[in-house]
């Protein structure tokens, strides 16, 4: 599990990011960060823990119609500290747009292929995003988002 | 059944989007525990001499025009064996957007072995009745 | 260190196959095979329907000449066994206990096949 | 990834729709949907994209329109071979959210049914490779064996391979000494079998010829690329959710975490084997020191509606970390399940690890991964120059019967 002490030493890596803390059940520290510096964070964690230290493991696309955002949350697990911590960022909803962080972490390759796929949000730089990477071509050619809550599929 | 694959029927097995739970059942159906080819019931190297056409898995939209064209694909006298609840009508699945919901919507499906997975036994059975060469214990 | 030893104390040893529809395997009794509603105890309250997760249960009506105190609705569930799972969901949410249990697997047909004629049999 | 490195490619090997492993005409095979783009320059190979989308069941929509009891159900078979896994990954992530605590005996008994289904996977997945060198007769030995662990697991959870066994506080069987009695025999009877095939695959000429040196994965590229499970800790990385998490019961069973530094398709394959040698340790301990108490969960009791909240739980399957991450709001429905499975990051991520290979290699190197939708049977061999076409089988490829030029 993550003893005080690493979560401290997180923090101070991104102290100058966070914008909220939170903590996803079980034990997962999570932090609010804005959705443009995705990537320093990244490149931040890589260069400070190390090459060999960090794997993404999920990228989630949340679809918040209330509140007109989608909130992309990144997971990432950080193996000197053997647990994972949540990036989370959320984007305006009518015109999702994210940097992409396919050449700091090339595993972000799956992840963000199928979050624009089944949920629309654009991953600025990332050239290998297509409609059909997962969802059937007649509900792409009727440009629907099947992951949208207000979409009738 | 006609007479002429009765004694050497040749399975083309596809998997139209499934768990692979089927899959490995049908597996475990072939290897010699259940030795299928003591009725000269065994896998074709391809389409061309198949003669049963096992279908595993709920049809997704994408593999169902694959599941049609593999159809087309095999000669004449065809028979399909639609393995497991997912391939009789989508399974858990039904009401998703990306299914077909069920075999027989795509190809016509002249046996259903229901189960989720079915016992390797059972699908060996289902061949033999699909044959019916053999007074087949219990069951109809 | 090769398989050769193997290979040819399997060729000399009886084969392992099973003659599977002359010889029936092994089913463990708790093996999760056909289940159908016992009438003597349902009381057609269609909590099973509601919760199966392949919506393979259909409440239908009891045939005229059989009128149960304890099942006032007269519904009793009929399951299609061509699309059920056997994952017993509706066996362990009866709140009667009414189903019967049995580890028989062998179920395939050319066509749909339905616990009606066991239900019904329970009781007629 | 590598679409650019189309342009320098003398041939373009497409292989179709039906991915089938090619276990030659008597034996099974395991078709996938996936569809695999070798561009190759020659024999070696230059460049692979990965087609996906054939077994998309839409899977994650439907768990947003379906009561907890029932994504149960649906989420257990999204994959075959490790459904135990799936299950009590859901399970456990619902139970974060609403703070049920299943009993001693209960969390023992998953694991049990966990190891068990490692065991039987990892069997299955040496079987294939095995196979797609062309060594049948192991295969067939392998899948014998593997019979045992699916009788095993019949009786603990009365269903061979779906083993519908969690539910949310707790399992729903117990099993009686009787059944311990049988369990701690099969396991007697495995043990020899396990033993014997993992020095074969140590020793053998046929197999080590083939997997050592093949498909090597340095550890920097392993970790960048997000890959899982026996991959990583086959490159030298020690990382593995049981130890990391200790859920359920990990924390009381002993167990160590096996880690190979070679990084070839050999050391991936040994890190199985020793991992269901392993398992069957830890199945002989949990059943010998079983807690008492009860396991099984009453369905009718249990609450339909649960608190709001948001969890991310994580577990080992057999072949990688499995992540399930739940945003629940109100109502019996959950408001976002996403589903991350290790075969999506080893698999979609993998086509940097084919390249500088020969076409033989491809196979070996992606069964090596333990593909979950996996493994090709028949390509079409495109030859870009004077642009004919040769269909040749997948093994042919393998065997190296191939000439190109």
């Amino acid at each position: 599990m993550l003893e005080v002490s690493e979560i401290k030493e997180i923090e101070d890596i991104l102290a100058n990011y966070i914008v909220k803390k939170d903590v996803v059940k079980p034990n997962r520290p999570a932090f609010y960060i804005d959705a443009n510096n995705i990537r320093d964070v990244i490149a931040l964690l890589k260069q400070r823990l190390g090459d060999e230290a960090i794997y993404i493991s999920n990228i989630v696309g949340v679809d918040k119609v209330s509140d007109g955002v989608i909130e992309v949350n990144y997971f990432i697990h950080l193996i000197p500290f053997s647990n994972t911590i949540v990036i989370k960022t959320s984007i305006p909803r009518d015109n999702p747009k994210i940097p992409s962080i396919i050449d700091l972490l090339p595993g972000a390759y799956s992840g963000e292929c199928e979050t624009y796929d089944l949920l629309g949000v654009e991953f600025m730089g990332n050239k290998y995003l297509r409609r059909g990477f997962f969802v059937p071509t007649d509900v792409t050619s009727k440009n629907i988002f099947p992951l949208r809550k207000d979409v009738k599929v | 059944m006609s007479k002429l694959i009765k004694y050497s029927p040749w399975l083309v097995h596809f998997n139209t989007g499934a768990c692979n739970g089927c899959d490995i059942e049908v597996l475990a159906a072939i290897t010699p525990l259940y030795d299928p080819e003591r009725y000269g019931v065994k896998l074709s190297p391809s389409v061309r001499h198949g003669d049963i056409l096992i279908v595993t898995g709920v049809v997704t939209k994408k593999a169902a025009e694959r599941l049609k064209r593999l159809y087309e694909q095999m000669p004449g006298i065809k028979y399909v064996v639609a393995v497991g609840a997912c391939a009789y009508n989508g399974g858990v699945f039904k009401g998703s957007y990306s299914i077909a919901g069920g075999a027989n919507k795509v190809v016509p499906v002249n046996a259903y072995v229901p189960g989720c997975p079915p016992r390797p036994e059972e699908i060996l059975r289902a061949l033999l009745l699909l044959l019916n060469r053999e007074k087949v214990a219990g069951g109809e | 260190m090769s398989i050769i030893r193997d290979v040819i104390r399997n060729l000399l040893s009886k084969p392992i196959t099973i003659e599977y529809p002359r010889k029936l395997t092994p089913i463990e009794k708790d093996f999760r095979g056909r289940h159908y509603a016992d009438l003597k105890k349902c009381t057609g309250c269609s909590l099973c329907a509601i919760e199966c997760p392949s919506n393979c249960i259909s409440m239908e009506k009891l045939p005229e000449n059989i009128k149960l105190r304890h099942n006032p609705r007269g519904l009793y569930p009929n399951i299609n066994y061509m699309s059920c799972v056997f994952c017993y969901r509706c066996v362990k949410v009866c709140p009667v206990n009414a189903y019967i249990t049995t580890n028989e697997y062998r179920l395939s047909s050319v066509k749909e096949v339905y616990s009606k004629e066991l239900t019904i049999q329970t009781v007629g | 990834m590598e679409s650019e490195a189309a342009e320098k490619a003398t041939s373009l090997i497409k292989i179709p729709i039906t991915l089938e492993i090619p276990i030659g005409p008597q034996h099974p095979a395991i078709h996938e949907p996936v569809l695999l783009k070798v561009y190759a320059d020659g024999e070696e190979v230059v460049g692979v994209d990965i087609g996906t989308g054939y077994n998309h069941r839409g899977v994650e929509k439907l768990l947003e329109n379906n009561t907890f009891y029932k994504d149960k159900f649906i989420t257990s078979r999204i994959c075959g071979i490790c459904n135990t896994v799936h299950e009590n990954c859901f399970v456990r992530a619902v139970e974060y959210i609403s703070g049920m605590e299943p009993s001693a005996r209960a969390r023992y008994l998953r694991v049990l049914v966990m190891e068990l289904e490692r065991i039987h996977s990892h069997m299955l997945i040496n079987a294939i490779m095995a196979e797609i060198i062309g060594f049948d007769t192991l295969f067939m030995y392998i899948m014998r064996d593997r019979e045992l662990v699916m009788k095993a697991k019949e009786i603990v959870s009365g269903g061979r391979v779906l083993a519908e066994f969690h539910m949310f506080g707790g399992v729903r069987r117990d099993i009686d000494d009787v059944k311990k009695e049988k369990i701690l025999d099969i396991l007697k009877k495995l043990e020899p079998r396990l033993k014997y095939y993992r020095r074969l695959f140590e020793e053998d000429p046929t197999i080590t010829k083939r997997l050592m040196e093949i498909g090597i994965l340095r550890p920097r590229d392993v970790v960048s690329h997000g890959m899982v499970g026996p991959i990583l800790r086959g490159s030298g990385v020690k990382s593995d959710v049981r130890a990391e998490d200790r859920y359920d019961a990990y924390n009381e069973v002993p167990f160590n975490v096996i880690v190979k530094g070679e990084g070839d398709s050999l050391a991936r394959m040994l890190v199985r084997w020793d991992e269901a040698l392993e398992s069957l340790e830890m199945c002989r301990y949990i059943l010998e020191h079983l807690p008492s108490g009860s396991a099984v969960v009453d369905e009718r009791k249990l609450p339909r509606v649960f608190p709001a909240g948001e969890s991310f739980a994580r577990v080992e399957a057999p072949r990688g970390e499995l992540t399930y991450y739940i945003q629940h709001i109100k109502g019996d429905k959950p408001y976002r399940v996403k589903v991350r499975t290790p075969s999506f990051n080893n698999i979609i991520n993998s086509g940097f690890s084919y390249l500088r290979h020969s076409i033989a290699d491809v196979p070996v190197i992606l069964v090596s991964y333990d593909p979950c939708i996996s493994c090709m049977e028949r390509a079409i061999v495109v030859d870009l120059k004077n642009g004919t076409e040769k269909k040749v089988t997948f093994r042919d490829i393998a065997m190296g019967k191939v000439r190109l030029r």
